[in-house]
């Protein structure tokens, strides 16, 4: 197809699709009228069957906890694609990093200003970061939010300006654990209910003080398997794509900034 | 409230446009960026703080960061070539 | 504007959808094509939060408010939470495959990546 | 036991995918091997458990304990009837073929071979068992991020590249497709559970309803690589490693109809039932082009691995018209003609890996010849053959004869022509090829030929003169199941009934959501076979003349009779179209949403 033809034929083809989707589109209830049920009978009984008062959490990690389980294995599947993808190939061969990687960041180098602020926020991330994950049945938040947030930790090093600090407090191996600890922690937990003579990934922990840190059985547990699973997860993502693009080079291949 | 939800929407609708339509990636990758704040804001304002918290995080910064690396390893290559021929 | 404002939100999912597929279907550069992506997918946000939305309701998490206060739907926030997981894993497949066709067909424009054709 | 069996065909792969990669590269690679092989087997046992015991009821098994309250459910259930459960059986009998086929064959990257297969099995079993439209798509994404890894396994070469790159582009917007009809569906009904949707939709047939089912089966049709949804598959099996192309061609392109059927019939069935002509129509006439298309861009490929991959896309038109039908016997067909192709393509994808193991290619005209002392390996591709002819004694027999004679019912016999044209083609292709290599017939390479695309693929193994019997017993076991599975005793009438129990809307709701008994269905005499033996036969025969006709062509008396350049002519437009600019694709699947809409809300409205 030319590019000329292409176009035309998408565009007849994408005004008939919009049409199409906004006939359906039009009938539904409307913004702002909800039509039930399932999401208001969790809403009235999450608090009294879960002890959670966050009905996301209790529905992300319980009653659509299965949905939850396939997410993360999604997460898991693509991070363990994405190191296949991204892999060490026989011809390429590994080349320290230059110490400043200005050029590579596209971004002015950092200044000491900066790195003291980036560290400066390490702390606090970290804390809110597990505090999120801790307190996901209670309040917004929850293992993948969490998760996310400290995977943002070691982000910061980087964006200060130190991929061998990055390299040294994000061992590979240690994440590749934790991540499957985190994903088959999760498969395992629904498991162990077999023991108690329930079904897959009913509850088997007291529920304890609704609003309580240790509240809500299970959702607690598997919020903190997937806040490892999360952050473990996408901080591999992140050493994948900084090693593709910091440390491998095919042989006659040099860094940009010696041209740039 | 209404005001703040319609203009979010049309903000929203705007930024994706922009997003598209920006066809140099380094300039589109901060379109994508400020979008992912964008529909951030949204859901906080639609009362739906855990997912803007993922947005955030997710939207904002993780994935325009793979975007960069990206960019950059693409760049590293050009260069390569050019240098050999 | 109250017929205005009942559709909105589903307009501007559908907007997005075909904007994003346009973006596809004309682009030159893979970042950029996995971009539009991106925007496609965000038109599945827009329609499940305007889905689950109820006027005046507040959000589904009763730690200050009493069981029983209006609340928005859980179900559809549950929903795009999974969706934004799977954006990201997505985004970084297609991320990776597109440093390797740069490695192996040395172009990241669709049209010269036709490796595979008739 | 019902407390943990049904959840154990996902939840043990993917725990063992987890444990895998937790000691990725410092476990021994046999041990790896062994442990992925237990966990495919242990799948196979437990769905075939799941099979024999849902066939009197279905087993409705609700994750977490949460049991629907006043008939509202609340939380995932699967719900799991012979059909589904055979499927993932099926499933995790390919992926155990393809772990032992793959035990000599590749230098596996510590252990993400395995993990990314099993979380494939774990998914398609999921798939195949869920009866939660939401989890649907999450297994369908699970399936989608193994595969779109998995196919670009060999990153060394760039077709691998651009074929994963395709696939991952158009499946990622079918998803979005899906999705969105999830979406809609939700805001009318409030609903996740498909038993519950379809209970509250009733027998409202309204623009929504019909948008839904538009979205939601052109979604999953991207999977099930139905024309024009159906460029990337050509592009991506004929790339993949030969062990992932196995459970591709074999298994997960079929599981996207079997979505499209399990949503029509779970959800859409009332609703739509006073437009069962129109939409048997439709899928009919999807069915009819994606069966020709397919069979005429296989004919016209050199790559192996291609022309099977062009082989599945029509005969997975023949299964969408199987399923189009809309007939309560078709079903069965339809499922043993699956199980049937499923076999067979499965063997041929083994059979083209072993070419490329011992002679390096997969390029029929490079090979013209080169396979004269392998024996073994033209039996096998003769053979195979024969199944995609439709010979009687195979699979594939059976389940066409059985469509063919649910077609009459329906009024619709004249599909039986098309499944004849489809399986002479298809089997005609792969007896030329046969020809070609390991008898030197036909032909060389024709220098006039026109530019193409990439028309051989990359080692996989060291190769060597020798075939390891891992590599050619999973073959010849496929083969010999391709054909057993007619002689199991009431094989057929057992299929019939979980076919029309597939399809009993309300009975599906009342066990889901009810607890209900639903009175158990009694087989009915099937059809005598006669016609079909008689049509398979036939078959065969043109399909023996075809390819001979391909290969001999300039032996004959007059070059008047010489059609390939005309049929060349002929095919230049559609060659031209499979262009492998996924930019093209794109345009393609956005014509082909709006045509069916445009179909479905032109014959409702």
């Amino acid at each position: 197809m030319t590019r000329r033809f292409r176009n035309l034929f998408f565009l007849a083809s994408a005004a008939g699709f919009a049409v199409f989707y906004l006939w359906g589109l039009h009938l539904l209830p409307g913004f702002g009228h909800y039509p039930g049920p399932y999401g208001d009978v969790l809403n009235a009984l999450s608090v009294y069957e879960r002890h959670a008062t966050d009905v996301i959490t209790a529905v992300n990690f319980d009653y659509r906890g299965f949905d939850t389980l396939g997410e993360e294995f999604i997460l898991f599947t693509s991070v363990m694609g994405a190191n296949l993808l991204l892999r060490k190939q026989k011809d390429d061969k590994e080349e320290d990093p230059p110490l400043d990687l200005a050029r590579d960041r596209l971004a002015p180098p950092t200044s000491d200003a900066v790195r003291v602020a980036g560290l400066a926020l390490l702390l606090p991330i970290v804390v809110f970061g597990i505090y999120t994950v801790t307190h996901g049945q209670l309040t917004p938040g929850g293992g993948f939010q969490g998760g996310v947030i400290l995977a943002s930790a070691p982000l910061i090093i980087y964006l200060c300006g130190d991929y061998e600090n990055f390299k040294r407090i994000t061992s590979h191996v240690v994440a590749e654990v934790a991540e499957a600890v985190g994903a088959g922690g999760y498969a395992v937990t629904g498991l162990i209910s077999f023991i108690f003579g329930y079904k897959y990934l009913q509850n088997f922990i007291p529920l304890g003080q609704t609003g309580d840190v240790f509240s809500g059985g299970t959702i607690a547990l598997i919020s903190a398997l997937t806040g490892l699973e999360v952050a473990a997860g996408i901080v591999l993502l992140m050493i994948s794509f900084f090693r593709q693009t910091l440390v491998y080079r095919k042989p006659g291949e040099e860094r940009g900034d010696h041209h740039a | 409230m209404v005001v703040m939800q319609v203009t979010i929407l049309i903000f929203v609708a705007i930024a994706g446009g922009a997003v598209v339509f920006t066809r140099n990636p380094l300039n589109q990758v901060m379109g994508l960026s400020f979008f992912g704040l964008l529909l951030a804001i949204m859901f906080f304002i639609f009362q739906a703080p855990d997912v803007a918290f993922s947005q955030i995080v997710v939207g904002a910064v993780v994935i325009p960061l793979m975007v960069l690396l990206t960019l950059i390893k693409l760049k590293t290559k050009e260069q390569s070539k050019k240098n050999d021929a | 504007m109250h017929e205005f404002l009942r559709m909105l939100p589903f307009a501007v999912s559908a907007w997005l959808f075909v904007a994003g597929l346009y973006g596809i279907v004309t682009s030159r550069h893979l970042v950029h094509l996995i971009m539009c992506l991106v925007v496609v997918q965000t038109s599945t946000y827009l329609l499940l939060l305007g889905v689950g939305f109820k006027a005046g309701a507040t959000a589904p998490i009763f730690a200050d408010v009493p069981v029983g206060t209006p609340a928005v739907d859980p179900i559809t926030h549950a929903l795009m939470l999974t969706d934004i997981v799977v954006e990201a894993t997505v985004m970084a497949l297609l991320l990776a495959l597109t440093i390797q066709a740069k490695e192996r067909a040395g172009s990241v424009d669709p049209e010269e990546l036709r490796i595979l054709r008739g | 036991m019902n407390t943990f069996l049904p959840a154990t065909p996902v939840a043990v792969p993917l725990t063992i995918a987890a444990l895998l990669a937790a000691v990725n590269q410092h476990i021994h690679r046999r041990l790896a091997d062994l442990l992925a092989i237990a966990a495919a087997g242990y799948c196979l046992w437990s769905s075939i458990l799941l099979m024999l015991r849902s066939s009197h009821m279905p087993i409705v098994y609700w994750m977490g304990g949460w049991e629907p309250r006043n008939g509202v459910a609340i939380g995932i259930s699967f719900v799991i009837d012979p059909f589904g459960a055979g499927l993932a059986a099926f499933a995790a009998f390919l992926t155990l073929i393809a772990f032992v086929f793959s035990l000599y064959y590749f230098d596996s990257i510590g252990t993400l071979f395995h993990v990314l297969m099993l979380a494939f099995m774990g998914a398609m079993c999921g798939f195949s068992l869920t009866g939660d439209v939401f989890n649907l798509f999450v297994f369908f994404e699970l399936m989608s991020a193994a595969a779109f890894a998995l196919c670009g396994y060999k990153t060394e070469a760039s077709g691998p590249i651009a074929g994963a790159l395709n696939f991952g582009v158009t499946n990622t917007i079918g998803a979005f497709l899906a999705l969105s009809g999830i979406g809609l569906l939700y805001g009318r009904t409030g609903a996740l559970n498909m038993a519950q949707i379809g209970k509250s939709l009733g027998q409202t047939h309204d623009g929504l309803v019909v948008t839904a089912f538009v979205l939601i089966s052109c979604g999953f049709l991207v999977k099930a690589a139905i024309v024009p949804f159906h460029f990337w598959l050509g592009d991506a099996h004929a790339v993949a490693p030969t062990p992932v192309c196995i459970l591709f061609s074999g298994i997960m392109v079929e599981l996207g109809l079997y979505a499209v059927a399990r949503i029509y019939w779970t959800v859409f069935h009332a609703s739509l039932a006073q437009f069962e002509a129109q939409t048997r129509a439709i899928f009919v006439t999807a069915g009819v082009i994606t069966a020709i298309i397919g069979a005429l861009m296989c004919f016209a490929q050199r790559q192996l691995k291609r022309l099977l991959a062009y082989s599945t896309i029509s005969h997975m038109g023949l299964l969408l018209l199987a399923f189009g039908l809309l007939a309560p016997r078709a079903v069965g067909g339809l499922a043993i003609y699956l199980l049937g192709h499923g076999l067979v393509k499965g063997a041929l994808f083994i059979a083209a890996g072993i070419l490329l193991h011992h002679l390096g290619s997969v390029d029929e005209l490079k090979l013209q010849g080169r396979g004269r002392e392998a024996t073994s390996g033209a039996i096998l591709f003769l053979l195979l053959a024969l199944g995609l002819a439709g010979t009687p004694g195979y699979g594939t027999f059976l389940g066409e004869s059985m469509v063919d004679s649910a077609a009459e019912t329906v009024h619709y016999a004249w599909i039986s022509y098309i499944f004849m044209f489809a399986a002479i083609i298809t089997a005609a292709a792969v007896f030329r090829a046969a020809g070609r290599i390991y008898f030197g017939w036909g032909p060389g390479i024709d220098q006039s030929q026109e530019e193409e695309g990439e028309t051989d693929e990359s080692r996989e193994t060291t190769g060597g003169p020798s075939v390891p019997l891992t590599m050619v017993l999973p073959a010849f076991l496929l083969l010999i199941l391709a054909i057993a599975i007619v002689f199991v005793p009431q094989f057929r009438a057992k299929v019939e009934l979980a076919g029309m129990r597939f399809q009993d809307q309300a009975a599906y709701q009342a066990e889901t959501l009810f607890h209900a008994e639903v009175p158990i269905y009694h087989a009915q005499p099937s059809e005598p076979l006669l016609p079909g033996i008689i049509r398979g036969l036939v078959s065969t025969l043109l399909a023996f003349v075809v390819a001979g006709y391909a290969l001999f062509r300039k032996r004959l008396p007059s070059k008047y009779l010489d059609f390939t350049g005309g049929f060349n002519w002929a095919l230049k437009p559609l060659r031209m179209v499979h262009s492998g600019n996924m930019c093209d694709y794109v345009a393609w699947l956005t014509f082909g949403v709006a045509l069916f809409g445009g179909l479905f809300a032109l014959f409702i409205h």
